[in-house]
């Protein structure tokens, strides 16, 4: 089954305003670098988006953010921005703080055809209001867990490390981090990968995202794969 | 007096040979540096991996390699990578056994709260939300008052909450603070040099001091 | 009057290309000896495979490479292998497009009973409970009468549920019918030299027979 | 942190009468047969045994049935075992059979301490039976669905391909199946593998079983690896 596309722009072809669309990456590690460069371009408006993290001011989803591009964030952690930051105090931007976890487990529902979950994150928070509260014993201990709800995003965007063209997909380090949840998740999901390799050259064993659930693929060229904090250890050894 | 290698000393001495731990942003992150020698200990960051070392040799640094601070890391042998389910997966079924995290403020009865200024600062939770409510085995490391000379060990947090009851030791730069059930700060040790009453002064919320306050050994 | 061969090769011309399709145990793993050329398929194994291939020939047998029903099977380029929870999210999620399996019963309004006789056989329902609560597309590939002659296509199920109010569409060796969501098998198509009196009388739930019913073809 | 035991004697020493225990396979394919034939020598009885099958009669967990060590089978599918068969029909054995994709997600419910999920497998059948039926839309449609909960065995055995002493574990091929659900919803883990390599000979991005999950590892000898269907295609080409 072939799903590769030429580029991007093909691949967002689609994406319409006031969408809602989920995006891989944790910070700006393993971030679609070539479809958001084109939304940015193809300059679509009132994106609801569902990440992790909003990027930075002028990388990742800060692009989408100076463009406005932006109508919501549901993210879990949104420093490092300042532009976000002003957006979100001035109220043009609507913001869903989720706590990670329940970011990741809520993304995990949706790929697997589960409704609702139960967590204990926020509970006794404000994140828990309005939320059903529900005790359960678990590993011998009784507690109360919140119910939270699945993500459907319309759209889910990826970055992988390789793919082949029938959408199998395997990352590389923690540049995997929500990427497989969020390909699960989409309803059309779109994968941009480091490199598109024939079929059958992908070990079976070895896929971590398997092409049943990503529609549109395509190889990317020249990422930049920004560092967000560079810590190194001295190098007398 | 701690200085805030004092206070990552003072808890990287609670790391039991064969934990698995998660270390927050910040002093938490110093923990790391302070392990004792012979106690093996595999460090969990939250953004999925199991086997984190140290930061990498300058020029070896890759950009698909950070921890949950996004800063560049390196892996042990015996490492795993994972994505966030699992991670967090692990997380809420307790195969995590500590967690190190720093805090803004903590009451009396174990509240923590680290993720939100109202109005003023609003970064997000990442994952504190799911550490503090799912693990059994909490330190807090943080200062005793902030910057205005307030307490930040208090009788009811006055910022947005990020966990209740979940706190059960504090290492602040003045002392080691156990949370007791029915909700006070007990005195468990004191800094160097620092005496009693200074711990009395700079903490607010309810606090239990026995006939004897071992001072540290760092 | 088809054959097994002919209930695979008619159920066979429901696969569309680009489809993901769960083949049940029985007649339903014959239909992938029929899919048309050029009609691009993925097979799933919920037991955690995609893109699974042909029986291995002799002598490349895997005992580590099974498909659902325990048989040996090989893998096509571009498979992929995962875990049963991963397996059965695709399913719930509806990643799957199309389910065929095999049936004891089905009643008009749309019930399959295949997993157990109270009493007599106890196998356990496997998959099919997951699978038919969550496809979208379900096709069940019976015999229309038992081998007493009796009807298995009912007014109610007389076997306990594997699912409830989820079979579409039902092909067997006589005709192939669709369940009407008002309760009823619509009569779609005849078998070759089949009647509709004959298919009127091996059918005890209530058949909606249209004015013309078309002669199938395999 | 090294987790290697001798053999399985050593793994499954603690294992005691009346416990329940959960342990991987599907149908013959991926089963801990170190494991299963040191339980048989060690003669624990009573046991709850959550697995996918019982093994055929004279293999896998048929063999602990064959001398009457299991008190209780959690299974999905149990054909293919006379002496099963005759145990439950005739009331010695008990038998909770539960549909194949909500014991997959009850298991990774434990591992991932959820203590509860919902799937809309077996609502309306004898399975639904005293459960919670709670209707949620999911992918456009409302349906009912069923609470089930996590699943928490006293201790886990799986079989896996290779494995490290960290305890890191990959499972090949089809032998996969159940076993990392079980290995993560374990207290106590143990997996045998066919070949234990160095600490950092496994690839980080290839693991499927973390070693967190994993309390005991050792390498079996001269696995048997039985097929229980042997289906061939001709040999002309």
């Amino acid at each position: 089954m072939n799903k590769v596309v030429k580029n991007a722009e093909e691949a967002i072809r689609d994406i319409a305003d006031n969408m809602t669309i989920a995006l891989g990456g944790f910070g700006l590690c393993g971030i679609p670098e070539k479809c958001i460069e084109a939304l940015v371009k193809k300059d679509v408006k009132g994106l609801t988006c569902i990440s992790n993290n909003a990027g930075v001011d002028d990388f990742g989803l800060g692009m989408l953010l100076q463009k406005k591009q932006i109508r919501k964030m549901v993210s879990s952690y949104v420093g490092e921005n300042a532009e976000f930051e002003r957006q979100m105090l001035s109220g043009e931007l609507e913001v869903d703080l989720i706590p990670q976890g329940t970011l990741a487990t809520r993304l995990l529902a949706g790929g697997y055809g589960m409704p609702a979950i139960y967590t204990p994150a926020g509970v006794g928070t404000e994140i828990a209001e309005g939320k059903e509260v529900r005790k359960f014993k678990f590993n011998g201990m009784e507690k109360e867990y919140l119910l939270e709800h699945a993500f459907e995003p319309a759209f889910s965007i990826v970055k992988a490390w390789k793919g082949d063209s029938a959408g199998n997909l395997v990352y590389r380090l923690t540049a995997r981090n929500f990427s497989p949840l969020i390909a699960m998740a989409g309803k059309v999901t779109i994968a941009e990968v480091e490199e598109l390799v024939p079929d059958g050259e992908l070990d079976p064993d070895q896929i971590h995202t398997p092409g049943i659930f990503v529609h549109r693929i395509f190889e990317g060229k020249d990422y930049e794969k920004r560092i967000e904090q560079r810590t190194v250890s001295p190098k007398n050894a | 007096m701690l200085d805030k290698h004092g206070i990552a000393r003072r808890i990287a001495r609670e790391i039991k040979d064969g934990m698995y731990v998660n270390l927050g942003i910040g002093i938490p992150t110093l923990v790391a540096n302070y392990i004792p020698d012979g106690i093996d200990v595999v460090l969990q960051s939250e953004n999925g991996i199991l086997g984190m070392g140290p930061f990498p040799v300058e020029g070896t640094e890759d950009a698909d390699l950070i921890n949950a601070g996004k800063q560049t890391v390196t892996l042990l042998p015996g490492s795993s990578i994972f994505d966030s389910a699992m991670s967090f997966g692990m997380i809420r079924a307790q195969k995590v056994d500590l967690t190190i995290l720093g805090a803004m403020e903590v009451s009396e009865n174990g509240d923590i709260a680290n993720w939100k200024i109202p109005g003023k600062m609003v970064k997000g939770m990442g994952g504190a939300m799911d550490l503090v409510a799912c693990a059994r085995n909490i330190i807090v490391a943080m200062q005793h008052v902030n910057k205005r000379g307030e307490s930040k060990l208090l009788t009811e947090c006055t910022l947005p909450l990020t966990g209740v009851r979940c706190i059960k030791k504090i290492v602040t730069e003045m002392a080691v603070l156990e949370v007791l059930p029915e909700g006070s700060f007990f005195l468990a040790e004191r800094a160097p040099g620092v005496s009693v009453d200074q711990i009395r002064e700079a903490t607010a919320g309810k606090l239990k001091v026995p006939d004897e306050v071992p001072e540290m050994t760092v």
